[in-house]
C-alpha cells in the first residue's frame, strides 16, 4: 500500500519529472521546456527533467492519447514505481482537446485511465492542468497543487439562470 | 575565445527569472485565458456551443431544464464563444491557474429553465431566450410562448385560414 | 499563362493528360493510370518538384477515388495538379517513385487513408496503426469520422523496440523514431515508423463537427511549433478557391505575425541542437532570447503559441501603434542579444566540429527528393514559397534567401541563424508599410467543389494545403507538413555515415519538434539487433 | 594515531561537502544561465529523496547493486587514503598507501564498467563502452602523473608539467562536460545509470559526487605539494583549496559542448601521451 501523504512528503523539495508524449502537437510540450529555461526555471524548485521513467517522482503527460503511442504510453507508465504521480497538462491530455471523438485518438487521459486499470496499471494522483497550450506558469501551478504547496481554484460551479 | 564571452553576457543580463507564484506572471494584457459566463446575462440560445471547435461548450437538455455546460479541461482558449455571444454573457478571462485534482471542478454549468408551449406542452427554448426575444422584437408575448407548429397554427387561425383538418394540426 | 508554361501544357497533352480547369496559377490536369508515369516523368525532367500526393473520395460526386498528384514547378512559379480517377473495384494506380522518389510517403498515404492500391512497389502500412483493421479506410465517405474500430491491445511492443521504455526520450519529445540498419560502425539504410502523432485531423475537418469558420483553430494544432503557419495555409487556400479578396492589412499582420513565428521556431531549434550537443548553456540563452518572441507572440494575438487570430477572410486581431512599438523594441533586443549568442555558440569547439561536414546532402539529392526550407537552402538549392509562389504581403519586402552549398549540419544551422536576421527586416519593412482599412471581410461564399493548392514557407520549409471545398466544410483538406517532405532525406543524409552522427543529423532537419527520438538498429553482419537512444528526430509536422 | 584521526576528520568534511560543491556548481550554472537556480543544498535533497525510496532491485539483479555499492566503497576508501597520503608519506617515497589509493581508482572505474554492463540495457552498455574508452584515455596519465607528484622529488619544472598532466586527466575523471559521455542525456538517457533507481541511484550519485571530490582535490593537492606544503599544512590547504578547484572544473564545463565518443578519447591521447613524453625527457634532463 502506497503512503500518499508520506511520499508526497519526501519528494517536496526535489521533483522529478519524466516527460511523457502520447501524441501532442508539441505546444504543451514546448512549454515543459520552457518551464527550464531562465524566465521560469522550475529547478529553483528542485525539479529537474530526467530521462527515464525509472528516476522519475511525477510524469508530465500530453497529448491525447493516440491510438498509436497507446501501448507504448501503458507500458512507459508501468515503468515507473510507486507512487505513480501524474500532472496531466494540456486540453488534450485533460479531456481529449480538440480531437476527443475522432478515430485515431483514444480521448485524454480518462479514457486512458480505464485502459490503465484494465492492465492492472494503478495511478496513485493526477493533477489535471488545462491550458492550450498550458503556460509555464501554468504548469509551476500545477506541480503546486499536485504537491500540496498551493490551493486548487478551480471548483465546480452551478448556477442557475434567474427566472422570469 | 569567444566562448568565454557567454559570461559577459550573463553578466550584463543579470537573472530574469520571475519567481512566480512569488512575483507576477509573465502575462500579457492581450492574453485569453478561461471563459466566464455571467448567468444572469446568458440566454441559452447556444450560439457558443455552435462555434465552439473542441465542444468545450455544451447544451443538453435535463429534465425540465437545459444544461449549458463549460468544460475548460477540453477549452482551446480561442474566445469564439464571447465573440458570437448575442447576449454578451461571456468574458474572456486572464486566468491561467485552472489545475485541478479531479475532472469534475472543471466543470462549471448554467442551468436555464425551459419554456414549454403553452398550447401543446413542447419545450420551445430557455426562457431567458425567449425573454430577450420578446424584449428585442416585437414578437407580441402570446406567440413567442408557442412552439413553431402552434404558432403557425395560431397565426394561420387569425388570419382567416384553417389548416388541415378540424382540430388538428397541419398536415 | 507564358510561352514556357504553353509548351509544358502542349507536351503534357501530347502525353495523355486532359485540362480540366486552369485557376490562376493552378493547372489541372486529368489523366489515366496508364499516363501517369509518363506524365510524372515530364514533369520531372521540366523542372517539376512533387509537393504531395493525395487520395480523394470523390464517389458521391463523380463516382470515383481519384489521387491527385500536385507539381511545382517554382521556376515557372505555377503548380500543375494531376487527377487519376480509378473505379472503386479497380481501385489501383502505378507507383511514380521510380520517376518522382518524393511520391514514397504520400503514396502510401492514400493507400492507407482511401484505400487505392500502388501497385509496382513494395508497401506498408505508413500512417495507420498495426492493430487498423484492414479494408477500413478514414477518409471514404461512408466512414464515420469517430468510429473507433476495436482495439486489439497491444501491451507489448513489436520485437524490435526492445528497450523497455518505449519511444519516448527525456528532453521533450515526440514519440517516434527510426530505424537505423548499420553494419559496423556505418549506417546503411533509415526507415521511419510511427505516426504516432496521427490524430485524424483530415477526417475531423470534413466531419459533421466543423465548419469553414472553425477549422482554422483546428489547422493551428497540427503543429504546436509552427500552427500559424497551417491555419494561414488553410485560409488562405479556402480563400484561393472561394476567390475571397483579403483585405491589405489582414494580409501584412498575417505575415509579421508569420515571422514572428518563425523567430520563435528558429531559436527553439538552435537551443535544442546546442543541448543536444551538451551546451546548455546555449539552449538557455536562446530559449531567454526566444521567451521576448513568445510574450510578443502573446500581445500581438492573445495567446502564446495556437495564436487563434486567423478567420477566412482575415484576421481576428489588429494590430495598433502599442502593438507596433512594442514589436520594433522587441525585435531590436531579440537582434542584438541573438547576434552576440550566435557568435558564442559558433565559437564552441564541439558545435563546430561536430556539425561540420556531417549529416551532408548534396545537391542533387536535395532535389530528387523535393527537400523543402531549410533543408533545402543548405544544400544549394534555392528554394522559399515566399520568393517563388509570394503571397499575403511578401511581394511588398525585399530579403536575401540564405543559400549555403556545403548541404551539411553545420550549413543548416547557419541558415536558420541567418533567417533569424533576415525576418527581423522582414518584420520592420511590412511594420514600416502597414496599410490602413478593415482587417476582414464583412461576409463571405464559398461554393462547393472548387479546388486550390496554398503553400507557405514554414520554419521548417514549404507547407503544403490543397482543398476542395464543400457545403458548409471542406469536401477534402490535404495538409502536408514540410518535415513530411524533409525526413526521408535522412537516408541520404545517414547512409555511410559514422552511427555516433545521426542524432544531430537527425536534428537538423528541424523535424516539427527536434528532441530525441529512439532508434532501432540492426546490424546487417551479425543480425543482430540493438537498439540505441539518439537525441533529435522527429516527427513530420503531425497529422 | 593523530594523522588517521586528521584524515578521517578531512574525509568526513569531503563527504558531507561534495554534494554541497555540486549545489555550489548548480547555482553557479544557473548563474551563467541567467537564472536563479536550485536552493545550495538541492543535492542534497535529491539524495535524501533518493535514499528515503524503496529499494528496487534493477533487471541486471544483484550484480549490478552489488557492483554500485562496491564501487561507492572503493571511492570512499581512496577518498580517505587521498586524505591520508600527504599526511603519512615522506616526499620522494611511494608507500604502501599511494599504490592502495591508485588501485582503489582503478576498481572503482571497473566497477562503473561492470555495473553498466549488468543492467542490460543498451544504453547503458554503450555508456559502459564509452566510460572504457575515456578510462583508457585518461586514467594511465592520471597515475602517472600523480605518481610523479608525490615521488618526483625536487624537480621544479618536471612538477609542473606533471601538474597539468593531473589537471587535465582528473577533469576526465570528473565526468563532466565534454566527457559526461557515458551518461549523456540526450543521448544515452541516463546511460550507465539507465535502469537504476531509488537508493542504489542515490548510490551511484554519490559516487560521481566522490569522483569529482577527488578529481578536485587531487588537484588541489598537487598544486600545493608543487607549491611547496608537506603534511597537514598540505592537507588542510588543499582541503582548502578543493571548492575553487571544483568551481573551476564546473566553470569549464558550462564552457564546453559535449564531445563525440571517437572524438574525445583520440584528442586526449593526442595531448596527454606527447605531453608525458615531454615530462619524462624533463625528467632525464633533470630539470
Amino acid at each position: 500500500m502506497v503512503d500518499l501523504a508520506r511520499a508526497l512528503r519526501a519528494i517536496k523539495r526535489s521533483i522529478w519529472v519524466y516527460h511523457l508524449n502520447s501524441g501532442s502537437c508539441n505546444a504543451c510540450d514546448i512549454e515543459v521546456l520552457d518551464a527550464l529555461t531562465p524566465y521560469f526555471d522550475v529547478e529553483r524548485f528542485g525539479v529537474k527533467l530526467v530521462g527515464s521513467p525509472r528516476h522519475a517522482d511525477v510524469i508530465l503527460f500530453t497529448g491525447p492519447v493516440t491510438r498509436e503511442s497507446l501501448p507504448k504510453v501503458v507500458r512507459a507508465l508501468r515503468a515507473m514505481p510507486r507512487p505513480r504521480l501524474l500532472l496531466v497538462l494540456g486540453s488534450c491530455g485533460v479531456g481529449g482537446g480538440i480531437w476527443w471523438d475522432t478515430y485515431a485518438t483514444t480521448g485524454g487521459f480518462s479514457k486512458l485511465e480505464e485502459i490503465l486499470r484494465e492492465q492492472g496499471v494503478e495511478v496513485d494522483r493526477v493533477v489535471y492542468v488545462p491550458g492550450c497550450p498550458v503556460r509555464p506558469e501554468a504548469i509551476i501551478y500545477g506541480i503546486l497543487v499536485l504537491l500540496g504547496l498551493a490551493e486548487q481554484k478551480v471548483r465546480e460551479v452551478e448556477v442557475h439562470a434567474p427566472g422570469g | 575565445m569567444s566562448l568565454v564571452k557567454i559570461l559577459e553576457i550573463a553578466l550584463k543580463t543579470g537573472r530574469v527569472t520571475r519567481r512566480y507564484p512569488a512575483e507576477e506572471p509573465l502575462v500579457t494584457p492581450e492574453f485569453r485565458g478561461s471563459i466566464e459566463v455571467d448567468p444572469s446575462k446568458c440566454w441559452g440560445c447556444g450560439a457558443c456551443v455552435k462555434v465552439c471547435p473542441p465542444n468545450a461548450l455544451t447544451l443538453t437538455p435535463s429534465g425540465k431544464s437545459l444544461v449549458l455546460e463549460y468544460f475548460v479541461g477540453r477549452c482551446i482558449f480561442c474566445g469564439m464563444c464571447a465573440e458570437v455571444c448575442p447576449a454578451k454573457a461571456i468574458t474572456v478571462t486572464k486566468k491561467f491557474e485552472l489545475a485541478s485534482a479531479n475532472l469534475r471542478d472543471l466543470r462549471s454549468r448554467v442551468v436555464h429553465e425551459v419554456l414549454r408551449c403553452s398550447v401543446c406542452g413542447t419545450p420551445i427554448a430557455a426562457e431567458a431566450e425567449v425573454r430577450a426575444v420578446v424584449k428585442a422584437s416585437p414578437v407580441s408575448e402570446e406567440y413567442a410562448v408557442l412552439c413553431p407548429r402552434c404558432r403557425k397554427e395560431r397565426f394561420a387561425k387569425s388570419i382567416g385560414l384553417r389548416v388541415g383538418a378540424p382540430g388538428g394540426g397541419p398536415s | 499563362m507564358t510561352e514556357p508554361v504553353g509548351k509544358l501544357i502542349e507536351e503534357l497533352k501530347n502525353l495523355g493528360g486532359k485540362v480540366e480547369e486552369v485557376r490562376g496559377r493552378e493547372i489541372y490536369l486529368v489523366a489515366s493510370r496508364d499516363s501517369l508515369r509518363s506524365l510524372a516523368k515530364a514533369l520531372y525532367s521540366a523542372g517539376a518538384y512533387l509537393k504531395t500526393c493525395a487520395g480523394v473520395d470523390e464517389r458521391p460526386i463523380q463516382g470515383v477515388l481519384s489521387v491527385y498528384y500536385i507539381f511545382g514547378l517554382d521556376e515557372l512559379g505555377v503548380d500543375v495538379i494531376l487527377r487519376v480517377p480509378v473505379t472503386e473495384e479497380d481501385a489501383r494506380v502505378p507507383t511514380i517513385v521510380p520517376e518522382v522518389p518524393a511520391a514514397d510517403w504520400c503514396e502510401l498515404e492514400a493507400r492507407d487513408m482511401i484505400g487505392v492500391e500502388i501497385t509496382g512497389r513494395p508497401v506498408r502500412r505508413l500512417v495507420l496503426p498495426e492493430d487498423w483493421p484492414e479494408g477500413v479506410y478514414p477518409l471514404r465517405k461512408d466512414f464515420d469520422y469517430s468510429t473507433r474500430p476495436l482495439r486489439g491491445f497491444r501491451s507489448e511492443l513489436p520485437e524490435e523496440v526492445g528497450v523497455p521504455l518505449g519511444p519516448y526520450h527525456p528532453a521533450l519529445h515526440e514519440p517516434e523514431y527510426f530505424e537505423l540498419y548499420v553494419d559496423g560502425e556505418k549506417v546503411v539504410d533509415v526507415v521511419y515508423r510511427g505516426f504516432h502523432v496521427h490524430r485524424g485531423i483530415e477526417k475531423l475537418a470534413e466531419s459533421p463537427r466543423f465548419t469553414y469558420k472553425q477549422v482554422p483553430f483546428l489547422a493551428e494544432r497540427i503543429c504546436g511549433i509552427c500552427g500559424f503557419v497551417h491555419s494561414s495555409c488553410y485560409v488562405m487556400a479556402v480563400e484561393k478557391a472561394a476567390g475571397i479578396e483579403v483585405p491589405e492589412r489582414a494580409e501584412f499582420i498575417r505575415s509579421i505575425v508569420l515571422e514572428v513565428e518563425r523567430l520563435h521556431s528558429h531559436l527553439l531549434w538552435l537551443g535544442v541542437a546546442a543541448h543536444l550537443l551538451g551546451y546548455d548553456a546555449g539552449f538557455m540563452h536562446a530559449w531567454r532570447i526566444r521567451e521576448h518572441t513568445m510574450v510578443l507572440a502573446e500581445y500581438l494575438t492573445g495567446s502564446r503559441k495556437t495564436y487563434g487570430i486567423n478567420i477566412i477572410g482575415g484576421v481576428r486581431k489588429d494590430l495598433n501603434v502599442d502593438k507596433l512599438d512594442k514589436t520594433l523594441k522587441t525585435l531590436a533586443t531579440v537582434r542584438e542579444e541573438f547576434v552576440k549568442l550566435a557568435e558564442v555558440m559558433l565559437s564552441v569547439p564541439q558545435i563546430r566540429s561536430r556539425a561540420s561536414g556531417t549529416g551532408v546532402l548534396s545537391r542533387f539529392e536535395a532535389r530528387a527528393l523535393s527537400v523543402v526550407g531549410p533543408v533545402a537552402r543548405a544544400s544549394g538549392l534555392y528554394r522559399d514559397v515566399r520568393k517563388d509562389y509570394p503571397y499575403f504581403a511578401y511581394r511588398e519586402v525585399s530579403f536575401k534567401v540564405p543559400l549555403y552549398t556545403e548541404g551539411d549540419n553545420l550549413a543548416r544551422l547557419l541558415v536558420r541563424v541567418e533567417e533569424v536576421l533576415e525576418s527581423i527586416e522582414i518584420i520592420k519593412q511590412l511594420i514600416d508599410k502597414l496599410p490602413g482599412g478593415p482587417i476582414a471581410v464583412e461576409s463571405w461564399d464559398i461554393p462547393p467543389y472548387r479546388r486550390a493548392v496554398a503553400a507557405i514557407e514554414a520554419p521548417r520549409g514549404e507547407d503544403v494545403h490543397f482543398i476542395i471545398t464543400g457545403v458548409g466544410k471542406p469536401y477534402r483538406w490535404r495538409v502536408r507538413a514540410p518535415t513530411y517532405q524533409n525526413i526521408p532525406a535522412l537516408r541520404a543524409m545517414l547512409r555511410g555515415a559514422p552511427l555516433a552522427d545521426a542524432p544531430l543529423t537527425i536534428a537538423s532537419i528541424d523535424p516539427c519538434f527536434s528532441c530525441t527520438d529512439r532508434v532501432v538498429v540492426y546490424d546487417l553482419k551479425t543480425g543482430s539487433r540493438r537498439t540505441l537512444r539518439i537525441s533529435g528526430g522527429v516527427p513530420p509536422c503531425p497529422l | 594515531m593523530l594523522h588517521s584521526l586528521l584524515a578521517l576528520v578531512a574525509f568526513l568534511a569531503g563527504v558531507t561537502l561534495a554534494p554541497v560543491y555540486d549545489g555550489l556548481e548548480r547555482k553557479l550554472r544557473a548563474a551563467v544561465h541567467t537564472r536563479i537556480g536550485p536552493p545550495i543544498l538541492q543535492t542534497w535533497y535529491d539524495l535524501v529523496k533518493l535514499f528515503s525510496k524503496e529499494l528496487v532491485i534493477p533487471e541486471g539483479g544483484s550484480w549490478c547493486a552489488l557492483s554500485a555499492v562496491l564501487e561507492l566503497t572503493a571511492l570512499i576508501a581512496s577518498v580517505a587514503l587521498l586524505n591520508y597520503v600527504p599526511l603519512a608519506v615522506t616526499s620522494g617515497t611511494v608507500g604502501a598507501e599511494v599504490v592502495a589509493f591508485i588501485a582503489l581508482l582503478s576498481v572503482a572505474t571497473a566497477l562503473t564498467i561492470v555495473r553498466a554492463v549488468a543492467q542490460n540495457n543498451v544504453y547503458s552498455v554503450v555508456g559502459g563502452f564509452r566510460e572504457f574508452t575515456l578510462a583508457l584515455s585518461s586514467e594511465p596519465f592520471l597515475v602517472f602523473s600523480y605518481l610523479a607528484l608525490v615521488a618526483g622529488g625536487e624537480r621544479p619544472v618536471f612538477k609542473l608539467s606533471s601538474l597539468l598532466i593531473l589537471a587535465i586527466s582528473s577533469y576526465v575523471l570528473s565526468s563532466r562536460i565534454p566527457y559526461d559521455i557515458a551518461e549523456a542525456e540526450p543521448e544515452l538517457s541516463a546511460g550507465v545509470n539507465i535502469e537504476l533507481a531509488g537508493p542504489l541511484l542515490g548510490v551511484a550519485t554519490m559516487s560521481t559526487l566522490l569522483r569529482r571530490f577527488l578529481a578536485a582535490e587531487l588537484t588541489a593537492l598537487a598544486l600545493v605539494l608543487v607549491v611547496g606544503f608537506e603534511s597537514y599544512q598540505a592537507l588542510v590547504l588543499a582541503l582548502a583549496l578543493t571548492p575553487v578547484v571544483w568551481v573551476a572544473h564546473a566553470l569549464v564545463s558550462i564552457l564546453l559542448g559535449r564531445t563525440r565518443v571517437d572524438m574525445g578519447p583520440k584528442a586526449l591521447l593526442l595531448t596527454l601521451l606527447p605531453l608525458s613524453v615531454v615530462t619524462v625527457v624533463i625528467y632525464g634532463l633533470g630539470l
